[in-house]
């Protein structure tokens, strides 16, 4: 194999790496904190590219529709959790349940509205077209999301461990009660990571519509894949998350180059491995 | 004869060390509490004899076997039985389901894929009988989570029992009582057979001096003192740790 | 108290046997395709029923239950066209390979819990998948193994073949009662309280002198057995095992048929797989919305009914039965 | 569409529709023709997109002795090994459209191909068929790419193996949101117009060709039809569809209308006597008429449809892409048997 296409595959692996992260940043944050293996995840991502699609559409700006889709998933998500998803507070598996049965809403409401053929997604203006890496084509969009993922994650970082609403959740993380003990209401505390996941699921949709494009099915396919992450690098931390996105992009990005046949095995076969020597992931402080 | 022997015991967590070369002989027959502030590593190590912690190094020995790395199950099955400081109940079953649950096991019928738990009949007198004894009879179709606390408390102690250990070891068991419950529960523990071996981690020291045959004191993780109640009591560390005097060390702490 | 009870008994009895007399009637008075519809839940209520002692028993949520589904379903497609479709050998070797299946697969599985044990039991089903689509030469890659022969049973040259769905329908409903009664026995059995102990408190278990492990190795092996059976009997039913048998929707729809029906009853997730495998034949006529039907019904029942029919039930009957409850 | 033209009638007898959502599952497409033709009592049944699911239902009506007409699933067993007296196909074997190529693309394109396809049944049906007639012409086959079948997920690991392989063109078969991936990460990393890219007509069928954009263009393809066809009938049809349903049609659409055109041929055939099944089948396998592919021709020997395959190529016809008609390769039967890939 020769250097420069080792190193386009690397950085092919890094993009999805991040893609990865930025859908299983919101799942992993709901995990840690609520219990609540949010199963409509994939549901939210899915809804955030298509109402991104079709912001790009009304308006013809990308940047508009990175802001817009969050903010539409999220106050779903704010509409769901105080109506429903509160009313089953400590029922944890009905609660995953519940969000399951929103997933197949979902995924059949969508494919009734957008349609059933896949939808392409342009990328912004900016950032379309290619530069050369060692001689090689790559797309600037793919370069630029490695950005995106980055910033989006040192923002989550600095979110979670540099101020007083991280510290809150962190604390709830480990110890719910502890934070009711202290005067909190953790109820709000719930609602707003549930809004944050689900605005991250969105605007991962919307960040990765280009290159995913956007169809029914789409969204259990990258459910599936963000759960995978989250067990790899252990439930309700981030830098779990970043660390089993980087596992899992690269693993099946270079498993797709070299055993393209075996590709479909690979990822699972990552994480059973990883679940068989720490069953609890890489980073996993709590019992999964 | 020795019984259970906790052999050079060593914990540490992360960086802190919780326990630090603890020796310990228990012999067969003998009641022993332990005492010590809170902190002092009387959790640890008792959490090493039942098997719920690994220790870094030394070795814990039942009846002459070493069962340092024998998983908690297994010691149960040597007869070394064990209740939690925290009430660690079958709480969505009743409280007959709970004591069946450990007298099949106990008669080495739980593994009867075919007929109903219910047509055992000797399951049945046992687990009557283990109700009785803790005055739980009255409460058998109650769910154990609509227990009082205290009939909680006497059904931690009801699940150890049933599986007719030789060695008790008791974290706590009037943890969270009322006076009266908490006497009555000492009246029970002290009616158990002779024969049966108990270690008893305990803050009440009314409870702890009536009936323990030995004591030892655990402090920082180390013991400070070993003996019969009256030179525990009159051990000058124990009681400067204790306050200094032994009215204090009498004081519920 | 005891009358009521007693009563509950006599009245459980009746209906017990006014069921069975109707399900026999059933097929004499239906149409071939409701024969097949009512044999297809035999056949899913018995794959219900063995995640059930899963997840409503042991508290292990398998997310790959599908695994054993399929692996019957396959088991049974490559005896049946190679050797031969006699129940009493194609059977023993389903049983068994599902047996080995589940016990390599728990093994493993077993060393994790939760959401892990979730995830892990999902991948090794989907692995399945992939060996179904990729190992072509016995598998059939894609498009399945079609053409299995009827079932027969017998030995030597007297041979009986269950060549119509009228007779298959009693295969299926034989195998369903047989089925029921087992797990019904099982989890009434000691071994079967110590499941339900191991849901509730596993630690203290473990304390008890319990080997929680190999309990749970056995009620995943058990469980893989008669998801297996259920398998071979719809590979059977449609002639054909396509590999989607093993697909992670698979094991997500006999999900829903516990928790609609209600698990830790066995009778429910029964009900449950009445439900979800009739419902959609229904629905899906009249409207194409079925999968968000499907979803909306499934919400309302965790709302409202997070006992699932059975519980539902349950309720009915506490308030006919005895309005002077307090 | 068609029935509407015929006014719902054929043989005397009124045309009824039952319809139903088959999915992708095959145990609940066969539960669905059971109620059809058990339940609803049908004549025939028509339709079928997988070829999984076309598997799983083959051995219920060749056991009820039911008709199907396949209308899409392209499994080249179902007219081969696994034929059926009741089962016909009137859309195309996995082999027709991608048989012809292999020469073409020889003659055409280039001496070395990449071949990519999902890894399943009908990705290896079209990779033979090509790969066969590529190899008889003198071409090489340098590498065969199978990727993950159901989902591809990203291809861009794919695309930039592709990149490195020292071919002249890659021959490819991807539907659905498969080949809008596929396709448009070709464009991406550079390699549209650079690396030639030939395949199945699918890759760029109507379905997903406007997702694709210009990453399309110049991708050839052969296939049983085309938007641009130039006949009579196709015109028409092409017309009807976008008054009806304001959308371009597709090859899936024009596969549903010569169905319904060969049910009514066939039924008009025997005065609408379906239960004489002997007879009705004889006239399924004489349906012969040109329909919008061109001639359109029932093969009594396979079952399967004989028909023209177009060589085609994405083209900008004013600001839209379409599929551009260059060789019209004429009558192409299914062997009925696997001499020929």
């Amino acid at each position: 194999m020769p250097l420069d296409i080792l190193v386009i595959q690397l950085l092919n692996g890094l993009v999805f790496s991040l893609l990865l992260f930025l859908m299983a940043a919101g799942l992993s944050l709901i995990l840690g904190l609520m219990d609540v293996v949010n199963l409509a995840h994939g549901g939210f991502y899915l809804f955030g590219g298509y109402i991104g699609l079709t912001m790009i559409r009304w308006f013809g700006s990308f940047w508009l529709a990175l802001l817009i889709a969050p903010l539409v998933a999220g106050a779903l998500g704010l509409l769901l959790q105080v109506w429903f998803l509160r009313r089953l507070q400590s029922r944890h598996l009905d609660q995953v349940l519940f969000t399951f049965g929103l997933a197949l809403i979902a995924a059949d409401m969508l494919r009734w509205y957008w349609g059933a053929y896949v939808e392409s997604v342009p990328p912004p203006p900016e950032l379309d077209g290619s530069v050369l890496i060692m001689g090689r084509q790559f797309p600037v969009y793919r370069l630029s999301l490695i950005f995106f993922g980055a910033i989006v994650g040192v923002a989550l970082m600095v979110l979670l461990d540099y101020t007083r609403i991280g510290a809150i959740v962190r604390a709830g993380v480990s110890d719910s009660e502890l934070v009711s003990g202290l005067g909190i209401n953790i109820d709000w505390v719930f609602v707003g990571v549930f809004v944050l996941g689900t605005a991250l699921a969105a605007l991962a949709g919307v960040a990765a519509g280009p290159i995913t494009n956007l169809y029914p099915g789409l969204d259990f396919e990258i459910l599936i894949l963000a759960l995978v992450v989250v067990v790899i690098g252990g439930l309700g931390t981030l830098r779990g998350a970043l660390l089993g996105s980087i596992l899992v992009g690269m693993t099946e990005t270079l498993g797709k180059a070299f055993i393209p046949e075996f590709s479909l095995f690979v990822i699972f076969a990552l994480m059973a491995l990883v679940l068989l020597v720490r069953p609890r992931g890489l980073l996993g402080q709590k019992e999964a | 004869m020795t019984q259970l022997k906790a052999d050079h015991l060593h914990k540490d967590f992360g960086g802190l060390t919780a326990l630090v070369d603890v020796t310990l002989e228990v012999k067969s027959g003998e009641r022993r509490a332990i005492i010590g502030p809170n902190g002092a590593g009387k959790t640890t190590f008792f959490k090493l004899l039942a098997g719920e912690h690994i220790p870094t190094s030394g070795r814990v020995y039942f009846d002459g076997q070493d069962i340092t790395h024998l998983p908690v199950h297994a010691r149960a099955n040597l007869g070394l039985s064990h209740t939690f400081q925290r009430n660690n109940l079958f709480f969505d079953l009743t409280v007959f389901e709970n004591v069946r649950l450990a007298v099949q096991h106990h008669r080495r019928l739980a593994w009867q894929m075919f007929k109903s738990a219910g047509s055992y009949q000797a399951i049945n007198e046992e687990t009557e009988k283990i109700l009785s004894q803790l005055g739980l009879s009255d409460h058998r179709q109650q769910l154990a989570r609509h227990l009082a606390y205290g009939q909680q408390r006497s059904l931690e102690v009801a699940l150890a029992l049933a599986t007719e250990p030789r060695a008790l070891l008791l974290d706590e068991p009037t943890a969270g009582m009322s006076p009266a419950e908490t006497a009555e529960m000492a009246k029970f523990i002290e009616s158990l057979p002779r024969s049966l071996t108990m270690l008893i981690v305990e803050h009440d020291m009314d409870v702890v001096f009536s009936l323990a045959d030995r004591i030892t004191a655990l402090h920082y993780g180390q013991v400070i003192a070993e003996g019969s109640p009256e030179e525990v009591r009159s051990n000058p560390m124990v009681q400067e740790i204790y306050l200094g005097t032994q009215s204090a060390v009498k004081r519920h702490l | 108290m005891t009358s009521l009870l007693a009563n509950f008994r006599r009245w459980q009895f009746w209906l017990t046997l006014i069921g069975l007399i109707a399900l026999v009637i059933y097929p004499n008075v239906a149409s071939s395709y409701l024969i097949s519809l009512l044999t297809e839940v035999f056949v899913f209520a018995i794959f219900a029923m063995s995640l059930d002692l899963l997840l409503g028993y042991s508290g292990l949520s398998s997310f790959g239950h599908a695994a054993f589904f399929g692996l019957g379903g396959y088991i049974l497609g490559f005896v049946a066209r190679n050797w031969t479709a006699n129940m009493f050998i194609t059977l023993p070797i389903v049983l068994i390979g599902s047996a080995l299946g589940a016990l390599i697969i728990g093994f493993f599985a077993l060393r994790t819990s939760g959401l892990s044990f979730l995830m892990f039991t999902l991948a090794a089903s989907q692995m399945f998948f992939g060996i179904a689509i990729k190992w072509t030469a016995v598998t059939g890659g894609s498009d399945g193994l079609s053409g299995i022969p009827r079932p027969t049973i017998g030995v030597g040259d007297t041979v009986y073949r269950f060549g119509t769905g009228f007779q298959f329908y009693f295969v299926a409903l034989i195998f369903f009662l047989i089925a029921f009664w087992l797990m019904r026995q099982l989890v009434h059995s000691p071994f079967g309280r110590a499941l339900i102990g191991i849901k509730s408190n596993e630690a203290r278990m473990k304390a008890l002198g319990y080997n929680t492990w190999r309990y749970k190795m056995m009620a995943f092996t058990l469980a893989g057995v008669f998801a297996g059976l259920s398998g071979y009997l719809f590979a059977y039913f449609n002639r054909h095992v396509s590999p989607e048998t093993f697909y992670w929707t698979t094991s997500g729809q006999v999900m829903i048929m516990v928790i609609i029906g209600g698990a830790g009853s066995l009778t429910g997730p029964a009900l449950g797989a009445v439900l979800v495998r009739l419902l959609p034949s229904y629905v899906s006529s009249y409207t194409e919305r079925w999968h968000a039907i499907m979803g909306l019904v499934f919400i309302l029942f965790v709302l409202f009914a997070p006992q699932g029919i059975i519980g539902l039930l349950k309720k009915v009957g506490r308030v006919s039965n005895s309005p002077n409850e307090p | 569409m068609y029935f509407e033209s015929v006014g719902n009638t054929a043989g005397g007898r009124k045309i009824e529709l039952v319809t139903d959502d088959e999915g992708e599952k095959p145990d609940e497409a066969l539960k669905k023709a059971r109620k059809m033709v058990e339940q609803d009592q049908v004549d025939l049944v028509a339709g079928i997109v997988s070829s999984g699911v076309a598997a799983a239902v083959r051995g219920f009506f060749d056991e009820t002795q039911s008709v199907l007409i396949i209308a899409n699933a392209g499994a080249n067993a179902l007219t081969r090994a696994a034929k059926s007296k009741y089962i016909f196909r009137t859309s195309f074997s996995n082999w027709q459209p991608n048989w012809p190529m292999g020469a073409w693309a020889y003659e055409n394109v280039g001496k070395k191909a990449l071949i990519s396809v999902p890894d399943y049944g009908a990705g290896a049906d079209m990779l033979k068929a090509f790969e066969f007639a590529f190899k008889a012409a003198g071409g090489t086959v340098v590498e065969k790419q199978l990727t993950p079948f159901p989902n591809m997920g990203d291809p861009a690991p794919f695309i930039t193996q592709i990149s490195n392989a020292k071919v002249d063109f890659v021959y490819a078969f991807y539907s659905g949101a498969a080949a809008t991936t596929f396709v448009k990460a070709y464009g991406s990393f550079g390699l549209a117009g650079k690396l030639p890219l030939v395949g199945a007509g699918f890759l760029v069928e109507q379905d997903v060709l406007p997702s694709q954009g210009d990453a399309a263009l110049g991708v050839k393809s052969g296939l049983h039809w085309a938007l641009t066809l130039d006949n009579a009938v196709n015109k028409k049809f092409v017309d009807d569809f976008k008054k009806r349903t304001t959308k371009e049609a597709n090859v899936f659409a024009v596969q549903g209308y010569d169905t319904a055109r060969l049910i009514v041929d066939s039924v008009n055939a025997v005065q609408g006597n379906t239960k004489d099944k002997a007879k009705w089948i004889e006239a399924i396998g004489g349906v012969s008429f040109d329909g919008p592919r061109g001639k359109f021709k029932m093969d009594p020997k396979t079952n399967n449809v004989v028909q023209s395959i177009y060589a085609r190529d994405v083209k900008k016809v004013g600001d839209t892409l379409q599929n551009v008609v260059v060789k019209n390769f004429g009558e192409i039967a299914d062997p009925g048997d696997d001499s020929k890939g």
